[in-house]
């Protein structure tokens, strides 16, 4: 069959490229209406031949597509060429990146219309769909590496947009330097594989890897190290314990960015290489059960700070943090197709949530803090609506996408032997949290009396070019869900049923031991107390900020230590600046600056240079310009050349003399 | 006295009294004469080799024309005594002893060396002038036209050099 | 005694034998001079010498008396060394010259010696020629600049420039006859123009019918070689390094009596050595004109048909002679001619080797008949001209004859 | 007859005198001819070569080496012409503008 899309998969990530090129180089004179056509056309284009490419996939019989493009690096034994790959998992990664991206871009077009830099942000944009399209479709550990290296890079420089704002370029820079940190531990882990089976590229090293044993809990094998390197990267990524505080500084960047980077796409890389390497993962019991503590762990710790957080984007970052720890959850549980379905489904939710967000400040003139709101349900319909429905998402409440990903997740969880029920514990307690603080927001902001001047800011509704996306993503965050909706629930698990050919079906022990019955009750039960749940949240929240507003201060000040130490996120950067940033400054200054650089490079560099000079003061002398002394000079030469050419002669001459 | 040997010191005494006077003269035009003599007595010493060709060339080439130019050009530019200047002083100290050395070892050399120069089987190469002409237009004709084609550089190179360029 | 002669007759000869040579040439020189300003004064209808003796016949004598007897001063500030080796060096170089031209075939036996007619016969006696020629230059250069003036140091900067810039068309020029004669030996050269069964004159290289069919002329190459060879010897038109015109006498301004005279001679021995050398090249040197088949016999009495009438003459102009002493010695001056003549005829064997040496001087003759006629008709050349005629014209013109003569001789073959 | 060597020697001694001179006058000029001076110990020396070995090769080498130095001659006249004309000396120690 002809699969003209297949065949030239690079399209899919050059459009954007050439999007970023034109409007970078371009764009700074061109007016908005033409910048925006070429993004916009770029992605749209993009997200067309994504649906062509899956399309032909499935005609194709959903087969692996492999492609070799061109040799990128080839040395000895190592091969990274540029190859791109189409699988299932692909396949949804590439439909949400384009999909999202496009909507987003969409939405900025309104989002940033009376921003400056229009032509730079939307370059930034297309740059970083081009890097996000690169390292999903990758087909190799380095490609993938490239793609993951230049989301970093979009993300830098579009949380730095702002660059005239210190905070802004400051977060910048701190994402930057920790995903440093996480990157090196991906490489690391990138050439601890490579030496171990010779090659990055997925097909051949899964192959190769298959076979091996698996290492138990506390053995430090191959596998162990490998992935705990490689997550420590993820964990740079996507934002979990101890790496996770860039993210809710990246809250900088203008709210399109933080809705596609920040929340749908970039930083759910992690889980996708987690889920991409999931033939490692499951071959060490260690690296899941530390993936999956961590994954809890950051879920519940980030929604204990989102609890108290008063600007709205920090607390959508910080959900999205948690959120993120869930899908962690889920992988190291086994469950990847859980934790890739709420991938999908956050995506949207948290997109949508984000991008109304930005509308409410839009609608506000640039207010964040949600104590200076209330009341805006009123004036902002759309806007009200369409983040109500985000909110019941992702607080899992039925039939909401959010329900079903996280209630398979909290599924798995549960149905895991060992140590595992605690962490399905601490999921549930992290369900509730998020549903509080989630409602919490949406009271602040919509309901109660208007805590605003009326004079200073007056609210309208946004754009249809901004409204247009929300309501197509709170549609998806509707039916997101039912792809994978349960058996119990009627339909049965197209998602699992879907992805099983990359992740295998391997990931449901626990089922096994139970019957169809028992397992139909199970699941019912587990989707009833994790509604319970949400519900509870739902309550507490109308209670404490509906009922009587005033509760919330005493509270906080009843339990000032706690709320204080929820306010400032623990002090976790405060004890990062104290235990990390200043010994290095420190020693960057005092050892690096002074010693090594000034005395010891500068002075090494100089050194060389005066010894040129004081040579050239003693051997000028030979070039007197004195023809005499050249002759002399050539006398010398050919004493020289006769000495060497007839030394046998000399030494014979020599003993004749003796 | 073999007569052969007698010339042969006669003539190789003359050459090496040349030299020193080269050395030794101030005024170039003595100088020029001492080469002319050192010149003309080497002639001889082919002669005694039997390599007429050779040695009539020299005189012809060497001393009916280098030399001459020498001289016109000394004359041209009446040069005078040369003054004295040491301006050098590697030349002024290091120059004359490694000069004398390399005469020295050069000497040593070659005087060492007669073992493995085989002692002439004839003094004279019957027909050396015939086999020297064929041999310049067969084996050596093209090293033979490039020379002709140097002269001709030469020549344009002197032209050009000497003439006054016009205002 | 005689054993010692019969042990060194080689030796012995030759001493002789250049001792009668000089003899002769400076003779000769002596006499040339005379003829020179006879003949120079008729072309331009003066008398000319004519009160030291009989027509001035003992002119030559009363200079070489004044060359002896004058002054020599020598000018203050001058290379004494370089002055006083100049002129040795001329007259050396034009003097040795000589030793290498051969003046007749067939040797003499006296004294049961074989003695050949030349003093040395070398293989290359062209190039020692022209070696000779190279290093004559010397002479008139140094003379110029030793003397420390500025007229002889212009002349010999001239005569420097000049010799070498002839030298090229000289020796090129001669190449012609060489590849014809295939050898450089002056004999060799003489008899390759002696084609068998005798041609004579055709025989020449200025014909050059010496072999083969057609003819391979050197005329071209002789009259380049010619005109070069007076430039060689600073002849007129050619005595830029003399021009008295312009530097009083040039080289040897500062020269007086007999390093003059040196300087004298040594111009004319070139003359000389030129004349046969030119006789030698191109006009079959002592071969006779004429075919040496019997009908040409009479050919042979040549020397005697010439003396005879010339000692006849001689003698009828000595009886009408204005003075005593010419009464007296002209007419037997003719008769000495006159016997002379007489005793050829009767001593057929003396006239069959008298042949030779006869063709070669009456050549000889000739070519200094032309150097004196030169002189006195030619105007001097302007510098600039020389060096045209010399680098623009001869030179050219003489390569052209060389690569001419080449193909010739490919066609006609070699010899 | 005269032994090979003894013309080596002699060779060698005007090469080595060439070079006494080239480095011990100042005189450009004398230089030149010290240089013609070491040409022609050269040339001695490849003509007694020949002779030893009985091969003309030695004497053909000599005739080229003679060309060269003529040509060389030449131009090296016409170069030493030009520098009395532009600095007014032919002193070879007040030609050292290659310090300046």
């Amino acid at each position: 069959m002809s699969t003209p899309i297949l065949d030239i998969l690079w399209i899919i990530p050059l459009l954007p490229l050439l999007g970023a090129a034109t409007n970078g180089l371009f764009g700074k004179k061109w007016p908005n209406k033409i910048v925006n056509t070429v993004a916009l056309s770029a992605t749209g284009l993009s997200f067309a031949a994504a649906l062509e490419a899956v399309r032909e996939f499935f005609e194709q019989g959903q087969k692996l597509v492999h492609k070799e493009f061109f040799d990128w690096i080839v040395a000895g034994s190592f091969r990274a060429g540029f190859d791109l790959q189409m699988d299932q998992l692909t396949v949804i990664m590439v439909l949400v990146v384009t999909g999202v991206g496009f909507l987003i871009h969409i939405y900025s077009t309104g989002y940033m219309s009376h921003e400056g830099g229009y032509y730079r942000f939307f370059s930034y944009l297309n740059l970083f769909m081009f890097f996000m399209l690169i390292l999903v479709l990758a087909a190799n550990y380095v490609l993938l590496f490239v793609g993951w290296e230049g989301v970093g890079l979009a993300s830098y420089l579009l949380i730095g947009f702002y660059f005239l704002k210190k905070s802004a370029s400051d977060a910048g820079k701190k994402a930057f330097i920790v995903n440093r940190i996480g990157d090196f531990g991906f490489m690391l882990g990138m050439f601890l594989l490579f030496k171990t089976f010779g090659t990055l590229d997925f097909t051949e090293l899964f192959a190769k890897a298959a076979p091996w044993s698996h290492e138990s809990w506390g053995v430090f094998g191959t596998f162990t190290v490998a992935c705990l390197l490689l997550f420590t990267g993820a964990c740079g990524k996507s934002a979990q314990l101890p790496l996770y505080v860039w993210l809710p500084d990246a809250m900088e960047g203008p709210t399109p960015v933080s809705a596609l980077i920040h929340a749908a796409t970039m930083v759910t890389a992690g889980v996708y290489v987690v889920a991409r390497s999931h033939i490692l993962f499951t071959h060490s019991e260690t690296a899941l059960i530390v993936v999956g503590t961590v994954g809890c762990a950051t879920a519940f710790f980030a929604a204990t700070i989102g609890l108290v957080q008063t600007d709205i984007k920090k607390v959508l970052a910080y959900s999205t943090v948690s959120q993120l720890g869930y899908m962690f959850l889920g992988c190291g549980v086994g469950a990847f197709s859980a934790g890739i379905f709420h991938l999908m489904t956050h995506a949207f939710f948290k997109a949508l949530l984000f991008l109304a967000a930005g509308s409410v400040i839009h609608a506000m003139g640039g207010e964040q803090n949600m104590l200076h709101m209330g009341g805006l349900s009123k004036k902002i319909k759309v806007t009200y609506w369409t983040m109500l429905i985000a909110t019941l998402a992702i607080a899992g409440f039925p039939p909401l996408a959010g329900f079903f990903s996280k209630d398979a997740i909290l599924g798995e969880a549960f149905q895991r032997e060992g140590g595992w029920h605690s962490l399905y514990v601490v999921g549930l307690l992290t369900a509730l949290l998020t549903s509080f603080y989630m409602f919490r927001l949406i009271f602040l902001t919509f309901h109660g009396k208007q805590r605003y001047d009326e004079h200073h800011v007056h609210v309208h509704e946004s754009p249809w070019s901004m409204l247009g996306p929300l309501v197509i993503l709170a549609l998806l965050s509707i039916i997101g869900g039912w792809l994978a909706a349960p058996s119990f629930w009627g339909g049965e698990d197209h998602f699992t049923a879907f992805l099983a050919p990359v992740f295998g079906a391997g990931h449901a022990e626990g089922e096994a031991a139970l019957s169809e019955a028992a397992a139909h009750s199970l699941e019912l039960t587990l989707a009833i107390v994790a509604v319970a749940a949400a519900a509870l949240g739902w309550a507490t929240a109308f209670w404490l900020y509906l009922r009587q507003p005033g509760k919330p201060a005493e509270i906080a000040k009843s339990l000032k230590p706690i709320y204080n130490t929820l306010y400032n996120k623990y002090y976790v950067d405060e004890a990062y600046g104290a235990a990390i940033v200043k010994p290095l400054l420190a020693i960057s200054t005092n050892v690096l600056w002074k010693v090594v650089d000034v005395a010891m490079i500068d002075g090494t560099v100089n050194g060389i240079a005066t010894g040129a000079t004081a040579t050239g003061h003693v051997t000028r002398r030979t070039q007197s310009g004195n023809t005499r002394s050249y002759a002399v000079w050539v006398v010398v030469g050919a004493l020289t050349i006769l000495i060497i050419v007839f030394w046998p002669a000399i030494r014979a001459l020599a003993g004749g003399a003796q | 006295m073999n007569p052969a040997l007698l010339i042969f010191w006669v003539l190789a005494g003359l050459a090496v009294l040349g030299a020193l006077s080269l050395v030794w003269q101030r005024h170039p035009i003595h100088s020029a004469l001492s080469l002319i003599v050192v010149m003309v007595c080497l002639a001889g010493l082919y002669l005694l080799m039997g390599a007429e060709f050779v040695a009539m060339v020299q005189i012809i080439v060497y001393g009916g024309a280098i030399m001459v130019l020498f001289l016109f050009v000394i004359m041209l530019l009446n040069a005078g005594e040369e003054e004295h200047t040491d301006f050098s002083k590697l030349a002024k100290f290091a120059g004359l002893p490694l000069a004398l050395a390399l005469t020295a070892s050069l000497a040593a050399l070659a005087y060492k060396q007669d073992a493995s120069v085989p002692t002439p089987t004839q003094a004279f190469i019957p027909g050396a002038t015939r086999q020297i002409s064929s041999m310049l237009f067969k084996e050596f004709v093209y090293p033979f036209e490039l020379t002709s084609f140097l002269i001709l550089v030469a020549i344009m190179g002197a032209l050009v050099l000497a003439q006054r360029e016009k205002k | 005694m005689i054993s010692f002669l019969q042990q060194n007759a080689f030796w012995i000869i030759t001493i002789v034998k250049i001792a009668l040579l000089l003899f002769i040439v400076l003779t000769v020189n002596a006499y040339l001079t005379w003829f020179e300003r006879k003949l120079v004064a008729h072309i331009q209808s003066r008398w000319g010498p004519h009160r030291v003796g009989p027509h001035g016949l003992l002119q030559p004598a009363a200079d070489g008396l004044k060359f002896l007897f004058k002054e020599d001063p020598t000018p203050d500030g001058v290379d004494r060394f370089v002055y006083y080796l100049a002129p040795f060096l001329a007259l050396a170089l034009s003097l040795t010259a000589l030793a290498v031209i051969p003046f007749g075939p067939d040797p003499i036996k006296l004294f049961g010696q074989k003695i050949d007619l030349w003093i040395a016969n070398p293989d290359i006696g062209l190039l020692v020629l022209f070696a000779i020629t190279a290093l004559s230059v010397y002479g008139i250069a140094l003379a110029g600049w030793a003397s420390n003036s500025k007229y002889s140091l212009l002349g010999g900067l001239r005569s420097s420039a000049q010799m070498i810039s002839y030298e090229l068309s000289l020796t090129m020029s001669v190449v012609g006859v060489l590849l014809m004669a295939n050898s450089f030996s002056l004999q060799k050269i003489i008899e390759a123009q002696a084609r068998p069964g005798g041609w004579g004159v055709l025989g020449w290289n200025v014909i050059g019918l010496a072999s083969g069919k057609f003819p391979v002329p050197q005329i071209i190459g002789f009259i380049c070689f010619f005109t070069s060879a007076i430039a060689e010897t600073n002849r007129a038109p050619f005595d830029l390094p003399e021009a008295e015109s312009e530097l009083v006498a040039g080289f040897h301004t500062e020269y007086a009596s007999f390093k003059f005279a040196m300087f004298f001679i040594a111009e004319y021995t070139a003359m000389i050595t030129v004349s046969c050398l030119a006789t030698i090249l191109f006009f079959g040197g002592w071969l006779s004109p004429f075919p040496a088949s019997s009908f040409f016999q009479v050919t042979h009495y040549i020397p005697s048909i010439t003396l005879i009438p010339f000692g006849l003459w001689v003698i009828y102009d000595g009886v009408k002679y204005e003075t005593i002493f010419g009464k007296l010695i002209l007419p037997g001056v003719g008769f000495a001619m006159f016997a002379i003549g007489a005793g050829l005829i009767a001593l057929p064997g003396v006239n069959e080797f008298i042949q030779p040496i006869f063709w070669f001087t009456a050549k000889i003759f000739v070519f200094l008949f032309f150097y004196v006629w030169a002189r006195g008709t030619l105007p001097r050349l302007r510098y600039d001209q020389l060096m045209n005629v010399g680098w623009k014209l001869l030179l050219p013109v003489s390569i052209a004859n060389l690569i001419v003569t080449a193909g010739l001789l490919l066609v006609r073959g070699a010899k | 007859m005269v032994p090979t060597h003894y013309y080596l020697i002699l060779s060698a001694i005007l090469f080595g005198l060439g070079a006494v001179a080239f480095v011990f006058k100042r005189n450009i000029i004398t230089i030149f001819m010290s240089i013609e001076l070491m040409l022609n110990a050269v040339n001695l020396a490849f003509v007694a070569f020949s002779q030893a070995f009985g091969k003309v090769e030695g004497q053909v080498f000599v005739l080229f080496v003679i060309v060269v130095a003529a040509a060389e001659a030449a131009v090296g006249l016409g170069i030493i012409i030009l520098i009395q004309r532009n600095r007014q000396s032919l002193n070879i120690e007040k030609v050292n503008l290659l310090k300046l």
